[in-house]
């Protein structure tokens, strides 16, 4: 057991940073931002560090409830890095009201990703995605006193907590019908043969996961939340949790559903079909979209719809994809968030309509580049590095003899080009807007800007030997 | 000396083209016309050498140009008989034309363009008749397309002149389609483009078949018609002629140098120079001489009927072009060529002494205006006298005869002589013959003879300030000879008075004069006898001795039918002209129907334009508009977008912003799911 | 028999009941429906043996999680006639979807039978001689020691959101600022002034 | 003894009301919150009912700790149900329908 | 020049200028864009110069580990070098051509066409699918861009269309490289020509790159994106669009689709020439009633477009060769013909036809160039445009005398709406006010259209300049698809040898067999 706590160093670490925050909240006063701040973005780097310092460790702590290995290690620096993003940038956001709770619960949010990005046991894999939902519901509303947030939180919640029944009602039937909760064991069971009780635990507790990662049709709650939730915290929704419920999923279909034998067929049709709703309804639904927020909704459920499809290979090449597709799109739709935060009309409110950004690359080229850098990106046109990984998954898809989804998918992509296109458009070839946008960047946020559209234009290329390396030793673990 | 003959032209053409602004328009004349007058001078010793018999064929590389594969052929400039007349043909008349440019496009602004077209054409014709393969005979043969379409349009402000360029382009691209598929053809069958080469193994493919568009013809005979297709273009042969009286826009010694005398005759050349070709294709011959004697008849009575002075002299190139080709049609290629020599003579003497009257004429070209011009431009009419002569094929049988009389009478008697459908042709080329005397001296009556017309010009009103004279407004509209006379009842000449031309004009009538005068004369027997054929073409065509012996041999009477064909024209048209100027209103008061038909040229223009431009038109829009437009576009990418957009509006309907709305969906979802696992479970 | 007696009459009010909450009008009788779903739902564990969690579901839902429901109902102060209208319209179909979706489960966790699975992957079989409380207690103290933990933090998560959420300064309260009070140093308290003779103070 | 079957299909049925319970009511929110609450006891009485049929605790133990999250989750549901009153002076689920699209 | 790495120089110059550029005032950036340009042209001469011709198959070979997945690996056969001098001929010509028309963001403009010569370089140097999928795509953005900012009227819904169309064809394509990766092990170029793939796996696979191919080269009937990006274009953009952009389709044909998948491209043999007939004579029609300038000449870019995919499906020396010629001279023909477009409009500011009329007055000039580049594109010999259309109908003929016939037929269309354009632009009265007070070209365009003829005129007269570098191209890709060559479709084919053979079997009009 105490051998246990040296290799849960993150976790520990987490919660007691997540603590003293909140004691500093309550005695420094919610006016000492800075402090606050520095002590959860340390925590956050500090975990991070001690997930860097375990990796090669494959262990399983606590009975076998939680893993311990170079998966959850890589989810988890993303989910580290991109939290830690997100408390850095909220204080500009925030302004008066920023408070020591936001980042108190980003910090137990990534806790629980952390939990469910390493959980091996059905237990463990309820309590780290409660953890982050409930820290994600309060997140949402969190601009209290404004109706989009509270509202935003409202819906996010009720759907939530549906969709946690569902997956708690899938997880009971996977326990009934295999007598256990460890993935493992789950594994075992599902090896003899599957029966309907087992396939309609698949069925829900895909369901359930698929409305973390917001997959279509479980994806209602996306563009309401986070136009309605703060922009710092759509930052958060649209990266962290998606990297945390992916990797949950993965490890579910992987570890406890197998990947090979009776079970695949059933989940993998799942997969597909939820690969397919999303990516077409992400693009068709983002066409149209006035809110960037919105629009970028619409564009994460399209591109989870494309990891899905990496995902519905079932095989090492597939998890691989799914990983490296998961850290370009964090990178990617960090950018492009920050980008979002950066605009601001004559009174000082950030500008989330589209049109509104009509003309800007006249006033401000820099960032207008970097935008259609993320833009073209997430729309996978070479030579960005947003190619890359859909390259991966297609490859996934195809070596595992999915070819059809893979040209679906190609295909459909090509509507999703539109709307990604369509912003350049308003960008770059429409006329000024009459309302004067400033920028109200920080020169630290620009920097990252500015470094993540460099990472995503051709320079993300020579990081593929060690993105390769670094997925492949993650993937293998689950096989 | 060949080089420098070909290529002489060329440079001058570029001096003058691009460096006009340069060096001047005066300058610009010299250059080329001394070019042209250099390369003439090169190249009558090249001729009267293969005249004497000691000169041998040559050829000389120039340049690589293309090989791929099996498919090889370079710039090459050969030598031989059929080259060296076409030669002097070419250089002689071009010079001549170029020196009465002199005189006849003094006002002209554009004078160095003029000549450097000039220059350009005689070298793209040089380079055809040069040429050592097909595929620069195609490269001379389009070059001369280009400078003929340039110099039509010269006056590239008249809408009239750029129609008729690209008529002329486009009708000869028709002729080109049927060329290119030849040399693909031919390039497949014998695996060159190599004349010599080609015409050796073209007697030992008789018989065999190819595959053409889905079906097995005879090869040699689907080669010949392919390569006689070009030839018909070029030679505007009936079914693609229609551009050739429209090329009468162009200036007139244009029209003498190209549209008389070389460019048409380019036809003639190529079937000629691929005669052992076209031997080895019965059916192909029989074709070439089926459509030479139709055009030979249709442009026959076509020319009866036309008013424009220059329009009669071009269906009268058109029809003497189907002499040349039933001739080669029959085998008696010598004759063809032979015709094609004295018929560039006085063919370009008529046009340029049409020129001349019209230069007088003050560009007035409607004969009906005319009338009695004989005294006041006596060398014209001179000039013209013995280039209707020689058109007309006056002589006497061993004694003498203008040049015309000597070539077609031996097309005629070598068409005789041939039998079969040689023989139809005989009939028709002597009716042809009749109605060639009777349009040719119509003209020379109309124009020269009578009662002044001029009245009633507007050109000639324009150049006359201070007309005083009325006249009733439907003369000018007026397309019945009656009007004409109406004004002849006023003063005819509207106090016009018509000068001769200038020297420069005058010496190439002169020079020609010569030609249409003595040149069947000196020239036959090198031409068409048998024995002195033989040596004198040494193999560059097909030459039939026997053939030709035949055609000496044949009965006297048929030898003097051409003669009383063209006896009986010209009563006829005294008659009509002359004597009893009303006769042909009443004929055409008659005969009105047929006299619509042949003045409306037998309506091919309108057939053309119901039959291709206008579909052309009509298809090319449908397929913009309803094509690419109304089913590419709307059924593929913008109806794609309309699809997505119509999802879109679907995706966000379902958005609706209820909180149970989209736990219904989910629930949808779930069920939906969980049905899906039911039914695969069952 | 008994217990069959039993089962029937709790699952029959539990069901009842829950429908109740569901299509009852106002929402304090929902209220009071849930308690009454709850402690049949505890009579329903009891009868499987888990007297623990039917304790804790009286416990932890009637007494504070049906009560905090109670209290929000009450403190909103919400116009309970207004919200007496309707249901969505697509009842009928949601209905049969819901309907669907219960047969499709009641038909597979019919299929339920303990022969398929295979009881040697139990990770804590029940033993007869402790008590369920007992063996639960030891189950959360050591295997799932760490679960244990991290649910702690999911209710310190749940407290922080719900103060964060809903606590608010008011602005007729004064309340106490300790870390304030602790800086307070004498001369900021107190300030020393030399009024003029008859000037009196201004303050 | 009863057979898991009965649990079950008690179960079942709340769940399904629960689900119902959610996305037919539209006018008052906090009859939704109560309608989770009643899938959460559906997935109580499973994993209970599963648990004394294979006569092993994980299941209560995992009861628990459903149970306990549901505490938190109905705290925190309260909590926005009451800022969101605050903003919009109602709790009719008809009205939250500010974001769509 | 062994050591030097000059293909990965030329990419790396205009990069380095497009970033440059990016920073600089409107003066300075085209400076440094000519400039890049221009080395660039130096150095593509120098390829050209040093290229061993009858030597090894690939040179100027480099390859670098820096991906990973796939290499940094570049080199050219001669047909790759011959379409890389044709891209550095032709971009300091649109730099020129952009000089002064431009006046809105030039930076931005010149890092955007700098970019498209390192993407147009690419594209023809890969040597790895995946790098060559990567710049065949990459092209899409700066095009995106140029049109849609620096466009025409209706620019955004041609930037749209001519973004998602070739973008669609070529994610299919995208799925077959994968397949084919998975296939052979290898994303090397060089060694995936020599494999040989299961014939009905070529099937798709072949389809798939048709997909992406027929899009871009365009091919009817997914051409339609071509007139409108065509004519929305700035005259630069049409001219790198038509010159280079078109090519790389038809590169991809001869590239990839019929090396690689010789059993596919003989079964498929039926669809390309259809097509190519279809489209000759469609889109000539189409040309023919045109009223805007851009829009007819685009047509005629896909009617031209159909010979080469034509000549290529003849699986002959000559068809290949001639296609490849027209390529070439396409890409130097139809740029000039744009930049003459751009000429007037740049001093009238309309596409319309009718609006011009009678230049010829006071643009004699500009006629004759105008009128030069007219005939090299109806394939005037002694022009660029014969020598490659020649070449190829005679290559096709071998193959299909129906289909030789019909796509002959494309020089009488051609001429005539190509001297129905120039009639009604150059010739007839002046009469318009605005139109007499246009000057001839300045010296500036001068310097553009003299080089532009003279490589029409170069490579008429003497083509053998470029085909030299490319025979032994050629000669491989009929070698590999001698094989799969059809030997004799009885309902298409010309006489084959039997033709030769002698009196015996000949049997007159013996109808299909």
């Amino acid at each position: 057991m105490t051998a246990d706590l040296a290799l849960i160093w993150p976790e520990l670490i987490l919660t007691i940073g997540g603590l003293i925050t909140l004691m500093l909240g309550a005695f420094a006063g919610d006016r000492r931002v800075a402090l606050y701040q520095i002590v959860a973005l340390l925590t956050l780097a500090a975990a991070a560090a001690a997930v860097a310092a375990l990796f090669g460790t494959d262990a399983s702590v606590f009975s076998g409830t939680l893993a311990v290995d170079g998966f959850g290690g890589f989810a988890k620096l993303i989910i580290y890095a991109a939290s830690f993003v997100c408390i850095a940038i909220a204080p500009r956001y925030f302004g008066e009201a920023m408070r020591a709770e936001y980042s108190a619960l980003i910090v137990f949010a990534a806790l629980g990703m952390g939990i469910m990005a390493s959980s091996r046991d059905l237990m463990t894999l309820y309590v780290g995605l409660e953890l982050n939902s409930l820290a994600s519901y309060v997140l949402a509303s969190f601009m209290r006193s404004d109706d989009r947030s509270s509202e935003a939180g409202l819906k996010y919640f009720v759907l939530g907590a549906l969709a946690s029944g569902i997956l708690l009602f899938g997880i009971s039937l996977l326990y009934g019908f295999s007598g256990t909760t460890d993935f493992a064991g789950v594994a075992v069971a599902m090896g003899g043969g599957i029966d309907i009780g087992l396939l309609f635990g698949i069925v829900f507790v895909i369901a359930g996961l698929a409305f973390k990662i917001s997959a279509v049709p479980f994806h209602m709650w996306t563009p309401d939340v986070y136009e309605g939730a703060p922009t710092p915290v759509t930052t958060f929704f649209a990266s962290a949790p998606k990297v945390a419920a992916m990797a949950l999923l993965t490890r579910v279909l992987i570890d406890a559903m197998g990947p090979a034998g009776p079970a695949l067929a059933a989940w993998q049709q799942i997969i597909i079909f939820l690969s397919l709703a999303s990516i077409i309804l992400g693009a068709v639904g983002a066409i149209g979209q006035k809110n960037i927020k919105r629009l970028l909704a619409y564009s994460s459920i399209n591109n989870v719809g494309f990891m899905l499809i990496g995902l519905a290979a079932g095989t090492q090449q597939g998890v691989e994809a799914v990983l490296t597709y998961l850290l370009v799109y964090v990178v990617t739709t960090i950018g492009a968030f920050l980008f979002v935060m950066q605009l601001r009309d004559a009174d000082g409110r950030m500008v989330e309509s589209i049109p509104a950004y009509a003309g800007l690359s006249k006033r401000q080229p820099g960032l207008a580049a970097a935008m259609a850098v993320f833009l073209f990106s997430l729309a996978a046109i070479p030579p960005l590095f947003g190619f890359w990984p859909k390259y991966l998954v297609f490859e996934a898809a195809v070596n595992a003899g999915l070819v059809p989804l893979a040209v679906a998918g190609v295909v459909v992509s090509v509507i999703g080009a539109f709307y990604y296109i369509a912003i350049v458009k308003t960008m770059f070839f429409d006329d000024e807007a009459e309302s004067a946008i400033r920028n109200d960047g920080s020169r630290i946020e620009g920097a990252v800007i500015a470094v993540s559209a460099l990472w995503l234009s051709v320079i993300g290329y020579l990081f593929i030997p060690m993105l390769a390396v670094a997925a492949a030793s993650a993937a293998s673990v689950l096989f | 000396m060949i080089q420098a003959i070909v290529f002489l032209p060329l440079l001058a053409a570029l001096v003058a083209g691009l460096g006009q602004r340069f060096i001047g328009t005066a300058a610009s004349k010299v250059v080329t016309t001394g070019a042209l007058f250099a390369s003439c001078a090169l190249s009558w010793p090249i001729f009267l050498s293969f005249l004497g018999g000691h000169a041998q064929e040559s050829v000389t590389p120039v340049l690589h140009w293309v090989s791929s594969g099996a498919l090889q052929f370079n710039w090459e400039l050969r030598v031989d008989t059929l080259t060296s007349v076409m030669l002097v043909v070419i250089t002689t008349v071009s010079a001549l034309v170029h020196l009465y440019s002199w005189g006849y496009m003094e006002e002209d602004p554009d004078q160095p363009r003029f000549f450097a077209y000039l220059s350009l054409f005689t070298f793209a014709m040089l380079m055809l008749v040069t040429a050592n393969n097909l595929v620069q005979m195609f490269f001379g043969w389009e070059g001369v397309g280009l400078a003929s379409y340039l110099l039509i349009g010269f006056w590239y402000k008249k809408p009239s002149a750029n129609a008729a360029a690209i008529k002329a382009f486009v009708v000869n691209r028709v002729g080109d389609l049927g060329f290119m598929l030849g040399i693909f053809g031919t390039f497949l069958v014998f695996n060159t483009v190599s004349i010599p080469e080609i015409l050796a193994a073209a007697p030992g493919m008789a018989g065999s078949t190819i595959g053409f568009l889905g079906h097995r013809f005879d090869t040699m005979t689907v080669l010949c018609l392919l390569l006689f297709i070009g030839a018909m273009g070029k030679s505007a042969q009936l079914g693609l002629h229609t551009w050739l009286p429209d090329a009468m826009e162009g200036p007139t010694p244009v029209s003498a140098l190209i549209h008389a005398a070389t460019m048409v005759t380019a036809g003639v050349f190529m079937v000629c120079r691929l005669s052992p070709m076209f031997e080895a294709a019965p059916v192909a011959l029989g074709v070439v001489t089926f459509v030479g004697a139709a055009t030979c008849l249709f442009a026959a009575t076509v020319g009866t009927t036309q008013w424009d002075i220059k329009r009669v002299i071009a269906y009268s190139t058109c029809s003497q072009l189907g002499y040349m080709f039933f001739a080669a049609g029959v085998g008696a290629y010598g004759a063809a060529m032979f015709h094609l020599f004295t018929h560039a003579f006085f063919k370009a003497l008529l046009f340029l002494g049409a020129g001349s009257v019209i230069h007088a004429m003050h560009h007035e070209q409607d004969m009906r205006y005319y009338g009695g011009l004989r005294k006041h431009i006596p060398l014209t009419y001179w000039a013209m006298m013995a280039g209707t002569l020689a058109i007309t094929g006056v002589g006497i049988a061993g004694v003498f005869g203008f040049a015309g009389f000597y070539s077609k009478d031996g097309i005629l008697e070598a068409a005789y002589a041939s039998g079969g459908g040689g023989q139809v042709a005989f009939w028709v080329g002597t009716f042809a013959a009749l109605l060639t005397s009777f349009y040719s001296w119509r003209l020379v009556f109309l124009t020269f003879f009578g009662k002044p017309r001029w009245a009633a010009s507007e050109h000639i009103q324009h150049a006359v300030h201070g007309d005083h004279h009325d006249h009733p407004a439907d003369e000018h509209s007026g397309d019945d000879i009656h009007h004409a006379h109406a004004a002849d009842a006023h003063e005819g000449t509207a106090g016009y008075h018509p000068h001769e031309s200038p020297l420069s004009m005058l010496i190439p009538l002169g020079v020609l004069s010569v030609g249409a005068v003595f040149a069947g004369f000196l020239f036959n027997h090198q031409f068409i006898y048998p024995e002195e054929g033989m040596a004198f073409w040494k193999g560059s065509i097909a030459f039939d001795e026997h053939l030709m012996h035949a055609a000496h041999e044949v009965p006297t009477i048929i030898k003097w039918m051409p003669f009383t064909a063209m006896a009986i024209g010209l009563v006829i048209a005294w008659n009509s002209y002359i004597r009893n100027t009303a006769l042909p209103a009443r004929f055409v008061a008659q005969f009105g129907l047929l006299h619509k038909f042949l003045f409306n040229k037998w309506y091919f223009d309108e057939l053309y334009n119901v039959l291709f431009v206008k579909p052309a038109f009509a298809i090319g829009r449908f397929f913009w508009k309803r094509g690419d437009e109304g089913t590419i576009d709307r059924f593929g990418p913008d109806g794609v977008a309309a699809l997505v957009q119509g999802g879109t509006r679907l995706a966000v309907r379902l958005q609706s912003g209820y909180v149970y709305g989209y736990a219904f969906v989910m629930l949808l979802g779930l069920v939906g799911l969980a049905s899906w696992a039911m039914v695969r479970f069952l | 028999m008994i217990q069959l007696i039993a089962f029937y009459l709790f699952a029959f009010v539990v069901i009842a009941s829950a429908a109740m909450v569901i299509f009852a009008r106002n929402p304090v009788h929902s209220v009071m429906w849930l308690i009454l779903a709850f402690f049949n739902a505890a009579g329903l564990m009891l009868l499987a043996g888990a007297e623990f969690i039917a304790m804790l579901l009286v416990i932890v839902y009637v007494g504070a999680v049906a009560v905090l429901f109670l209290f929000v109902v009450m403190m909103l102060d919400i116009d309970f006639a207004e919200l007496r209208a309707g249901f969505v319209r697509y009842l009928p179909l949601g209905a049969l979807v819901a309907i669907i979706l219960a047969a499709e489960l009641v038909f597979a966790l019919g299929a339920w039978s303990a022969g398929g699975v295979d009881l040697a992957a139990r990770a804590a079989p029940a033993v007869a001689d402790k008590s369920n409380i007992q063996q639960i207690g030891e189950l959360l103290y050591t295997r799932y020691i760490f679960l244990f933990e991290a649910a702690g933090i999911v209710l310190l998560v749940a407290m922080i959101g719900a103060i964060a959420l809903t606590h608010r300064q008011r602005g007729g309260t004064r309340s106490q600022n300790i870390a304030a009070q602790n800086r307070r140093r004498p001369h900021e308290a107190t300030r020393l002034v030399d009024p003029g003779v008859g000037q009196g103070m201004e303050l | 003894m009863i057979s898991v079957g009965h649990y079950l299909a008690v179960s079942a049925v709340l769940f399904t009301l629960g689900v119902l319970g959610i996305f037919i009511n539209r006018k008052n929110i906090i009859v939704i919150l109560m309608a989770i609450e009643l899938i959460l006891l559906a997935v109580n009485i499973n994993l209970v009912a599963f648990s004394a049929a294979l006569g092993d605790l994980v299941g209560q133990v995992f009861a628990m700790f459903v149970l306990t999250v549901a505490a938190g989750e109905a705290a925190i549901g309260l909590a926005i149900l009451v800022i969101y009153f605050r903003g919009r002076g109602t709790i009719a689920v008809d009205d939250a329908n500010r974001m769509k699209g | 020049m062994s050591g030097l790495p000059i293909l990965s120089l030329m990419l790396a110059i205009p990069t380095v200028a497009a970033i440059l550029c990016l920073f600089l005032e409107a003066k300075p950036a085209r400076q440094v864009a000519l400039a890049a340009t221009l080395v660039d042209l130096a150095l593509g001469i120098a390829l050209w110069a040093n290229f061993d011709v009858g030597g090894a198959q690939w040179q100027f070979v480099e390859r670098a580990d820096l991906f990973g997945r796939f290499q940094w690996a570049l080199g050219v056969d001669g047909v790759a070098m011959m379409l890389i001098v044709l891209s550095t001929f032709l971009m300091p010509l649109c730099i020129l051509a952009s000089w002064e028309s431009i006046k809105q963001r030039v930076g931005l403009y010149m890092a955007m066409f700098l970019i498209m010569e390192v993407i147009m370089i690419g594209v023809f140097a890969a040597q790895d699918l995946l790098l060559f999928y990567i710049f065949f795509e990459g092209v899409l953005i700066p095009m995106y861009l140029i049109i849609g900012i620096w466009g025409g009227q209706n620019r955004i819904y041609a930037a749209f269309k001519f973004f998602l169309y070739t973008l669609l064809g070529s994610v299919l394509m995208l799925v077959a490289m994968i397949a084919m990766i998975r296939e052979a092990g290898t994303t090397e170029i060089p060694v995936l020509l020599n494999y040989d793939f299961p014939p009905e796996m070529q099937t798709w696979l072949w389809l798939a790159f048709f997909a992406s191919m027929a899009v871009k080269m365009p091919m009817w009937p997914v051409h339609t994106w071509l007139p409108d990006a065509h004519v929305q274009a700035p005259t630069a953009g049409s001219m790198i669009l038509a010159g280079v952009l078109l090519k790389m389709g038809s590169y991809g044909f001869l590239r990839f689709m019929m090396p690689m998948f010789p059993d596919a491209s003989a079964q498929f043999l039926w669809l390309v020439f259809g097509l190519s007939m279809v489209a000759v004579v469609y889109t000539s029609l189409v040309a023919l009633v045109q009223s805007d300038m851009k829009k007819l000449i685009a047509y005629s870019s896909v009617a031209h477009m159909a010979i080469v995919t034509a000549g290529l499906y003849a699986f002959n020396q000559q068809g290949i060769e001639g296609a490849l010629i027209v390529m070439l001279s396409h890409g130097v023909v139809s740029a000039a013909l744009f930049f003459c477009v751009g000429v007037i409009y740049d001093r009238l500011h309309t596409r319309e036809i009718s609006r011009y009329g009678g230049l010829a007055v006071n643009m004699p000039a500009y006629s004759l160039f105008f009128m030069l580049f007219t005939m090299a594109s109806i394939g005037l010999p002694g022009t660029s445009g014969f020598v490659g259309e020649f070449l190829s109908l005679a290559g096709i003929y071998e193959a299909s005398s129906w289909a030789a016939f019909v796509c002959t037929t494309g020089i009488i269309l051609g001429a005539a709406y190509m001297l129905y354009l120039y009639r009604r632009i150059v010739f007839g009265e002046l009469t318009k006010d605005d139109v007499k007070a246009m000057p001839d070209i300045t010296p500036r365009e001068w310097a553009i259209f003299v080089p532009l003829a003279a490589v029409a005129l170069w490579m008429g007269v003497y083509p053998e300049s470029f085909l030299a570098p490319m025979r032994g191209d050629v000669t491989t890709v009929v070698a590999r698809l001698a094989p799969a060559k059809p030997a004799g479709d009885a309902h298409v084919m010309a006489g084959k040898p039997k033709a030769i053979a002698p009196h015996g079997e000949a049997h007159h009009g013996g109808g299909v067999q």
